[in-house]
């Protein structure tokens, strides 16, 4: 096992105690292959118990750890120390009130989410067994499915930035994956939502989102077919 | 602060979930309790599907479901669970989907089905023979991701109540009837007191006793913990499930649904090796046999370049089935290994993965005191920490899936009907100061000045455990993982920690938490030492045959003032008479 | 705090079509702006350019073309305009009496030059009267 | 806060967080869309005083004549043509989105479309007064602004402040 030294600038912030952040600068012996959540435990567990940072699975599936990492969003658990050369620097996300350290506030996040509603719509009695889909309709929506709710997406976007009323690239894409379920009745609602003043049409076309999914989902894109889908709605 | 509400469920994985949205649809007031926002819950990272015999690709029943998941876990299984297990997965599947959970499909848009490792059927040209058989429903490999998803969005839409980031401390039990919990707000720091007619416990597994795991941080068996110090017993405690295919040295899984699409193992000198070791299944054999046979390939000397991993070989099942069906565990792969698992072999070695024992309960989620099945009124638990006991010694692939969402479910559904039964009792009086033993705790570790490092304690006990707890298990070693245990727990009496703020205090609940492993560490490693037989996912070396004349029975391993006492409890065989385990 | 989605009056299509007209107007303007900007700098010269220029384009020939051009280049250019950048204030300004304000004061702005632009583009004559002669 | 410290922290924020492609397009568009009405409200005021005769419209040209103005309006062809290509680049992607898959290399396609018209077209309107050298020179530089402004981001030091949200104080 061979460990190498490295560097890593924290920002630092405790509301019971700071007034403003400050850098936390640490080195650590890792792996090059150790994630970068590795290296932030390093800290945690031997150097300063007092850092604060939420994670759970490590392997970017519960979406707990998004945090900027030199300058832009990604999971801790899901980059590795080798991919950074030199220091690495690591601040919580943008956009939402930061509570301490690299945990920011989730519950305006999660509002947004469940704004949407994020849930499936089918009123009429089931059948006994599956209702039916064919695999091409399931296609259809398989992309937004994989969203882990994680804001990588929604804390990148310029937009939500400055405006506090956009829902977000998340609560869109949670919205996407009803939208063009072929079993789901409660479309019209939700595109009625997502046609608000806060909904896709604040959506610039910026790409970040999609730069900082960490699963891979073509957010812009799913963000698109919804606008596309109220405008041909219109017409 | 003081809450009161009918009904309490403490996790929110797909048992909690699935509880919570059972008794919010029967009308009884309920709230969600979590130490992280609900979707981070771990049912999230379960990847390859989930079993139920709907025969949609060929003949099926919920009987030789039945009989697989005893087999599986060589016999340890309560029958009479394992037939609600087999039965009530077909209905639950079906109301998953009528949920909207989305679902791979048949061309003509049925569920579609796949394989998993020891679901067979009779082969039809010779019946005594048992090939593999299309039981496991899926969303491509990120099932649980999507039960998780579901039965959140569909709490959401019947508006029950999150508690988020509110970490359970303590249960609160007054003569013999649960009460309720304590709980602290992470955000602030503050105790709160939640005064219950029913409490449900579905905080899933603890596999953070071991440094190789595919499990998250945050499975550290608090449930299980606060209950056995409660006076509950914990059940079955030595038998762990060791994965197949974990990352070598990161233990993140690779899903049996990679081997389910047709992935082979290979050794050293490239031989599918499993063909020696389970001849009709092969790579489809339960999970605890091809742990253990990795393990010999690499002691004989076969492991992959002559280092300790064998090699997971998907190469030849094509991009399109690897992006369709397995896009996840093969994204894994080139993030942590940097390997292309189109063209490079992947370094695998078992990794800990699934408790089969917990908190003992009945077949409606209530929890059980002892032998004579003396329960703990209010108290449930499901999901992973609870012990029904469906998965007996070993666990087959998806059921544990099956088992969070049937006795989730069942939960729910007696949690109400119980609720409604105390309307005319009255509501259990709570005791003086419940928050009392809580408060102490966190006093000791806050104020501690002994300069003890739970980072240390932690990584030591994970390792002893990795090392002389795991796949194969000796007396030697075993002893010797007890002593280092009980010297960890005396060092984990002079903790001191550095963070002292309030709110946010990971760093005071990470040592807690630490506190309730080395418990749980500590009953394993005792009924493993205990138990002198080989059965399922425990293999002692020294005991290498199963031994049902004497060991056909449950662990109890209960909390005492002199330390860990062990009992015993019948199994509850009804079908099917034990036989010699062989694939 | 939160709103569930009945609780939300419907906004109607302003939005949609405000994002529509962004997209028409732009590819528009894609032809008739930069045609603009290639026509005077490239083919003219803007050190040559004065009164004359004006005379000849509005007057000579073609001046009924050159005229029309000139509405729709200010009517589209300076609404798509006006529209983008009562987008971008509502980006960063949060308060809604500071939005309507800077709205209206957006739109009367609008009102005011485009009114100025087609009255000039109507009833230019050169030797119409001014004050200063 | 003010909306205009609130506007000043969220331009600071775009330029901290390390965007690609995308969020450089979509500064410069914005701020290429806002400088171009700028000057739309100058050239419609301008024209309007055709109508008050030769004498004072004349007079009021020499604020496009000479090398400073050049210069100006070399910007001004920067900021319409990036405008419009970018513009035209995101509806195309609006009306076909499954293009957006490609939305990396359709960015740089723009932008390759964009350096062949500019620079040329700089040079020739600086040539007047600065040369074709000069012209060149004076082009280049102004095309290098945005690049120069991406490296700085990876060269500067990270600036130690709080979020807007937090400063914001509002969400």
């Amino acid at each position: 096992m061979v460990l190498h030294a490295r560097h890593l600038k924290i920002k630092r912030f405790n509301p019971e105690k700071d007034t403003k952040p400050w850098w936390g600068e640490y080195d650590v012996e890792v792996q090059p292959t150790d994630r970068v959540l590795d290296a932030l435990h390093e800290v945690k567990w031997h150097h300063d118990g007092s850092l604060t940072l939420r994670r759970s699975c490590a392997h970017g599936i519960c979406g707990s750890d998004a945090m900027r990492i030199n300058g832009h969003n990604a999971l801790a658990c899901k980059v590795l120390v080798k991919e950074y050369k030199g220091t690495i620097t690591i601040e919580p996300l943008l956009g939402f009130k930061v509570l301490k350290d690299l945990i920011v506030d989730m519950d305006p996040f999660f509002a947004k989410y469940r704004s949407v509603m994020p849930y499936f719509v089918n009123d009429e009695a089931p059948p006994e067994r599956e209702r039916l889909q064919l695999p091409e309709q399931r296609d259809r929506f398989d992309d937004t499915t994989k969203c882990i709710l994680c804001a990588a997406c929604t804390t990148s976007c310029p937009v939500f930035w400055s405006d506090t009323e956009y829902v977000g690239p998340a609560a869109i894409v949670q919205a996407h994956r009803f939208i063009f379920d072929s079993r789901d009745q409660g479309k019209e609602q939700r595109l009625e939502i997502l046609n608000e003043k806060s909904g896709v049409w604040k959506c610039r076309t910026i790409f970040n989102c999609t730069e900082a999914c960490p699963r891979g989902i073509e957010v812009t894109r799913a963000i698109g077919e919804v606008k596309q889908e109220l405008l041909l709605r219109r017409f | 602060m003081i809450h009161t509400i009918d009904a309490l469920v403490v996790g929110a994985g797909g048992a909690g979930l699935y509880a919570a949205l059972e008794l919010s649809k029967r009308g009884v007031p309920v709230a969600v309790l979590s130490k992280m926002y609900p979707t981070r819950s771990h049912t999230g990272t379960a990847q390859g599907g989930i079993c139920a015999a709907l025969g949609n690709l060929e003949e099926d029943h919920w009987e030789w479901h039945m009989f697989d998941t005893i087999k599986g876990g060589d016999y340890l299984v309560d029958q009479d669970a394992a037939e609600i297990l087999a039965r009530e997965a077909i209905t639950t599947i079906y109301e998953l989907e009528h949920m909207g959970l989305p679902f791979n499909r048949t061309p003509d848009g049925r569920l579609d089905q796949r394989f998993f490792g020891g679901h067979t059927r009779p082969d039809p040209q010779d019946p005594a023979k048992r090939i593999p058989v299309h039981r496991a429903c899926y969303a491509a490999d990120r099932t649980g991701h999507m039960i998780l998803q579901t039965l959140y969005q569909q709490c959401i839409k019947h508006a029950v109540n999150f508690y988020n980031e509110f970490h359970v401390l303590d249960l609160i039990v007054k003569d013999g009837v649960c009460a309720g919990v304590v709980a602290v707000e992470v955000r602030t720091g503050e105790l709160h007191r939640f005064h219950a007619k029913a409490v449900l416990f579905a905080t899933g597994g603890f596999g953070k006793i071991f440094s190789v795991t595919s499990n998250a941080h945050s499975l550290t068996g608090d449930g299980v913990a606060i209950a056995y110090r409660r006076g509950v017993p914990m059940m079955d405690m030595e038998f762990f499930q060791f994965h197949p295919t974990g990352i070598y040295q990161k233990g993140i899984l690779l899903s049996e649904a990679a081997r389910s699409e047709g992935a082979y193992l290979v050794n050293g000198k490239g031989e599918r090796f499993m063909e020696r070791y389970a001849p009709q299944l092969k790579e489809l054999a339960p999970r605890d046999m091809i742990s253990r046979s990795i393990v010999q390939e690499i002691r004989a000397g076969r492991g992959g370049d002559g280092k300790d991993y064998v090699f997971l070989d998907v190469r030849h099942l094509g991009k399109a089935v690897i992006d369709a069906k397995l896009p996840d565990i093969m994204d894994f792969v080139r993030v942590y290994m940097s390997r292309d698992p189109l063209t490079d072999l992947i370094p695998i070695e078992p990794t800990a993965h699934y408790a089969m024992g917990g908190i003992p309960t009945d077949n409606d989620a209530r929890v059980i005191l002892d032998s004579q099945r003396t329960p703990l009124h209010g108290f449930y638990a499901a999901g992973e920490c609870a012990c029904v006991s469906v998965h007996g010694a070993n666990r087959l692939g998806t059921n544990s899936l099956v088992d969070i969402l049937v006795f989730g479910r069942r939960a729910g559904i007696d949690m109400a009907r119980y609720c409604a039964d105390r309307d005319g009792v009255g509501w259990t009086e709570l005791p003086a100061h419940p928050e009392d033993d809580t408060r102490g705790a966190i006093t000791r570790i806050v104020n501690g000045q002994g300069g003890e490092n739970a980072g240390n304690i932690r990584k030591q006990m994970q390792t002893e455990m990795t090392q002389k707890c795991g796949v194969f298990r000796g007396k030697d070693d075993l002893r010797s993982a007890r002593d280092t245990i009980s010297e960890l727990k005396e060092r984990y009496d002079r903790l001191s920690i550095q963070d002292k703020s309030k709110g946010f205090n990971t760093d005071l609940l990470e040592a807690m938490e630490l506190g309730w492993l080395l418990d749980i560490a500590e009953t394993t490693v005792l009924g493993a030492l205990a138990r002198e037989e080989s059965r399922g996912g425990h293999a002692r070396e020294d005991f290498p045959k199963r031994d049902d004349a004497h060991w056909l029975k449950h662990t109890l391993a209960y909390h005492t003032e002199d330390g860990v006492v062990l009992q015993y409890k019948p199994v509850t065989i009804t079908t099917y008479e034990p036989q010699e385990r062989k694939y | 705090m939160m709103r569930t989605a009945r609780q939300r009056p419907p906004t109607g299509s302003f939005q949609v079509m405000s994002w529509l007209f962004m997209r028409v107007t732009g590819l528009l303007l894609l032809v008739i702006a930069v045609f603009h900007m290639f026509w005077m700098h490239f083919i003219i010269g803007v050190e040559k350019i004065d009164f004359n220029t004006i005379v000849s384009r509005w007057t000579g020939p073609h001046g009924a073309f050159w005229r029309l051009f000139d509405v729709m280049l200010l009517t589209f250019a300076f609404t798509h305009g006006i529209n983008g950048a009562t987008n971008v204030a509502d980006d960063y300004i949060t308060s809604r009496g500071w939005r309507v304000v800077t709205r209206t004061a957006l739109w009367i702005l609008w009102f005011a030059l485009v009114m100025m632009g087609l009255w000039i583009i109507y009833t230019f004559r050169p030797d119409m009267p001014t004050p200063f002669k | 806060m003010s909306a205009l410290g609130r506007f000043s922290a969220v331009i600071a924020e775009s330029v901290v967080y390390r965007g690609r492609e995308g969020q450089w397009a979509y500064l410069v568009h914005r701020v290429a869309g806002l400088g171009v009405l700028l000057f739309l409200g100058l050239h419609i005021f301008d024209i309007y005083l055709v109508g008050f005769g030769p004498e004072v419209f004349n007079a009021t040209l020499f604020l496009y004549k000479g090398p400073a103005a050049r210069v100006l309006e070399v910007l001004l062809a920067f900021g319409l043509l990036f405008h419009a290509l970018n513009g035209l680049r995101i509806i195309i992607q609006d009306f076909v989105p499954r293009l957006m898959r490609y939305h990396r290399r359709l960015f740089w396609v723009q932008a390759v479309i964009f350096s062949i018209l500019f620079i040329p077209a700089g040079t020739f309107m600086l040539k007047e007064f600065f040369g074709i050298a000069g012209g060149l020179l004076i082009t280049l530089a102004l095309w290098a602004l945005v690049p120069l402004a991406v490296i700085g981001q990876y060269v500067a030091p990270t600036p130690l402040t709080l979020n807007v949200a937090e400063v914001g104080g509002e969400r």
